[in-house]
């Protein structure tokens, strides 16, 4: 069936390595553009917030990081499972190709999320709801690398981990819902405000383009990665030799 | 005649009770480490009747956790040894229905006596003798909860080396919500207040847990029978 | 009955089944033979579905093994390298668990399966104490009282003794009589009486 | 579409929240570049073992 031919396509890895070889650098190239001008935007276009002043600039990095490791760990989750519903290796590639970077970029929310408390609490951590889910979001990455570090055989090691990553993600909601409620018991209500309930344009445009921004850039790490997956699992494929030689 | 998938799982929970009091001492051990954990705190803490009473819903669950993840390192290793869960996986029936009714046995052989046993930990961190029911009930369904979530775990660990380490990784992040409801009902229990709140919530994951876990388990296992 | 077409088996850089197909009708022995690591047991693992082959299919009465995988299994015994016995229950008991799970089975059933393969005069001690030959003993009257159609043994005469590999050889050929089908991997020579498929793995 | 600040000194102090954003946006975008960098090598020393194979066994 006609409508069915880019899922068999998405299927087969010379055609999906040819593919992310094709479209990378146009990924890859937006990204950096929009990061640039968001940059710009962010940092010396926009006006300072009313009460955090121009600490608040620091919104630009750390939403785009906080929201882009919880999409990468839904990629992950979705990849697996398509890999395990179709037995598609080239899912159970990306769903492998996702999960150091979601890592990253989780440690990334992290740290930013603590210089941004540094000034606007008092201190550098606090059991804020935000910051623990994003704490407890680590430990699924770990949790999940480690399972895939500590499995030899990779088809064994893919499946398992693939497994893992679909309980995580249906954790998530759950994790997120009782750390918000654990919090309003233990915690008076957090000062940190995200300036005035409606951002300005001038402040808004610049965190909307770092989030597309973000978004493409993971595209392009995720394509190349996925590439040197790839290659690595089908080393033995005859396709192989025609895109290194 | 084939056996129905009830009686399978019947028969799947008594052989492992049959082997559970053959060989005690596993069963016991969880819980020995489970009483010295919460007994160690006083010493680490303080003395303080009033203060250890605070720290009483910590400890209790942590120490629960703990004792849980110890116990559900054997909760399908020796199956898996011994080929006994080719066999189920084999056998014609639903691997996912014995693998659940392994996980309750284990909860009857080790969560519930360690809800059994938590008075008396809770009796030494200064817990009064009226709160003992709501900390007996919220770690009963709390280490139901948690074994449920730890057989995906250990499922998933089969194939792998060092497990055990491996095990309390995975299950670790998954468990915070079951941490979270359980020991806010402990310590709404303690303060002598209404605890059905987080009791609600409890129930709710355990219901999530009966519905889900024993699928995801037995996709691990079979994964790791390979 | 048993059709096994074009499997292909990787297991990290080595390709273990190459293409193997065969097909088994009732009342035949399907004897597998090869060097170590030719990939019998492997071979065993695919067609009781524990194991997923990259290529290939096995179909079990006309039908995709993967589409009605319970069916199949209540039709099939496996006894795989090591019997798959509880060491602190007994012979008895290890039996009533393990044929319970899949089917009712009397007290009498057992005892004659346990007489049949010589195994009863230690029905009732802890299996942990039995040596490895009268476990396998046990494990073979696990088999009988599966009433499989299919057995799948992979080296069933493994630390048998010579009457114990004659017990085997019987059991075999009292099964194919019954129209049953017997996928056996072996390294030694195994005279079955009855209609042998021998299949050389490893050589293509 | 104009700068908020008026002087270079200005942008860098932030209005006294300085040593907060800049390291903050030195650790994000720095991870970015090296996420970039971790992706590419990878793939070069994926490219790279291939090729070594093919030669071994052509």
């Amino acid at each position: 069936m006609a409508t069915w031919t880019w899922f068999h396509r998405l299927a087969s890895p010379p055609h999906v390595y040819a593919f992310a070889q094709r479209w990378t650098r146009w990924f890859g190239g937006f990204a950096a553009v929009a990061m640039i001008v968001a940059l710009v935007g962010g940092l010396v276009l926009a006006p300072p917030d009313y009460q955090q002043k121009d600490a608040f600039r620091m919104v630009y990095v750390h939403a785009p990081t906080a929201w882009l490791s919880l999409m990468i760990y839904t990629t992950m989750a979705v990849a697996a499972a398509v890999a395990l519903i179709w037995r598609m290796k080239v899912a159970h590639a990306a769903a492998a190709a996702c999960a150091p970077v979601g890592a990253w970029f989780t440690v990334v929310a992290l740290g930013t999320g603590m210089l941004w408390g540094k000034p606007m609490w008092g201190a550098y951590w606090v059991w804020d709801p935000r910051l623990t889910s994003e704490l407890i979001l680590l430990f699924l990455y770990l949790g999940y690398m480690g399972l895939r570090a500590g499995i030899e055989d990779p088809s064994k090691a893919d499946r398992a981990s693939a497994v893992l990553a679909v309980v995580g993600v249906v954790n998530v909601p759950i994790i997120k819902y009782s750390v918000e409620w654990w919090n309003s018991l233990h915690q008076t209500p957090t000062v940190m405000q995200l300036g005035k309930p409606k951002m300005d344009f001038d402040m808004l445009w610049p965190l909307l383009l770092m989030f597309l921004a973000f978004a493409l850039y993971f595209i392009a790490v995720l394509l190349t990665r996925l590439r040197a997956e790839l290659l690595r699992r089908e080393r033995n494929a005859s396709w192989v030799r025609e895109v290194v030689t | 005649m084939r056996t129905s998938a009830i009686n399978a799982a019947r028969l799947v929970a008594l052989r492992d009770l049959r082997l559970a009091f053959r060989k005690p001492s596993q069963l016991v051990q969880p819980l020995m480490f489970f009483i010295i954990v919460a007994t160690l705190f006083p010493l680490t803490l303080t003395p303080e009747m009033s203060r250890l009473r605070d720290a009483a819903p910590g400890v209790l669950w942590i120490g629960a956790l703990l004792s849980s993840l110890l116990a559900l390192e054997f909760l399908f290793r020796e199956d898996a040894v011994d080929g006994t869960l080719e066999q189920f996986a084999l056998s014609g029936q639903s691997l996912t229905w014995m693998l659940f009714a392994k996980t309750c046995t284990h909860w009857l052989l080790t969560g519930a006596p360690l809800a059994l046993a938590a008075p008396v930990a809770a009796a030494a961190l200064g817990v009064p003798a009226d709160a003992m029911w709501g900390v007996v009930a919220s770690l009963a369904l709390g280490s139901f909860a948690m074994s449920l979530v730890g057989a995906i775990g250990a499922g998933l660990t089969l194939g792998a080396r060092r497990g055990g380490v491996l095990l309390s990784l995975l299950t670790l992040p998954l468990t915070v919500p079951i941490l979270i409801f359980g020991a806010d009902a402990t310590e709404l229990a303690i303060s002598g207040a209404d605890f059905s709140a987080p009791m609600y919530l409890l129930g709710a994951i355990a219901v999530l847990g009966v519905t889900l876990a024993p699928l995801a388990a037995a996709a691990a296992v079979r994964i790791g029978l390979e | 009955m048993l059709r096994v077409a074009g499997l292909h088996l990787w297991r990290g850089d080595r390709h273990v089944l190459r293409g193997v197909s065969f097909e088994g009708t009732a009342g035949q022995c399907v004897l597998l033979t090869g060097r170590n690591g030719a990939g019998k047991t492997s071979l065993i693992r695919v067609i009781a579905g524990l194991l997923d082959a990259e290529e290939g299919e096995v179909s079990w009465r006309g039908a995709p093994v993967r589409r009605r995988v319970h069916d199949f299994h209540a039709e099939l015994a496996y006894l795989g390298h090591e019997p798959p016995l509880k060491g602190d229950l007994t012979s008895r008991e290890n039996l009533r668990f393990s044929v319970g799970i899949r089917r009712q089975v009397s007290g009498e059933e057992i005892d004659a399966a346990l007489s049949r393969t010589g195994a009863h005069g230690f029905a009732d001690r802890p299996v942990r104490t039995l040596s490895a030959g009268q476990r396998r003993r046990v494990a073979l009257a696990g088999v009988l009282l599966a009433n499989a159609v299919l057995w799948l043994l992979d080296e069933p005469t493994t630390n048998l003794d010579s009457d114990g590999q004659q017990l085997v050889a019987e059991l075999i050929g009292e099964q194919l009589a019954r129209q049953g089908l017997v996928v056996a991997a072996v390294h030694h020579a195994l005279e079955v009486a009855g209609p042998v498929l021998k299949l050389e793995l490893g050589t293509a | 579409m104009t700068p908020w600040f008026s002087t270079l000194s200005e942008f860098f102090a932030m209005s006294g929240y300085g040593k907060y954003v800049w390291p903050s946006f030195v650790l994000g975008f720095g991870a970015v570049l090296l996420n970039a960098w971790l992706a590419s090598r990878a793939l070069a020393e994926a490219r790279a073992q291939a090729r070594r194979r093919l030669e071994m066994n052509p």
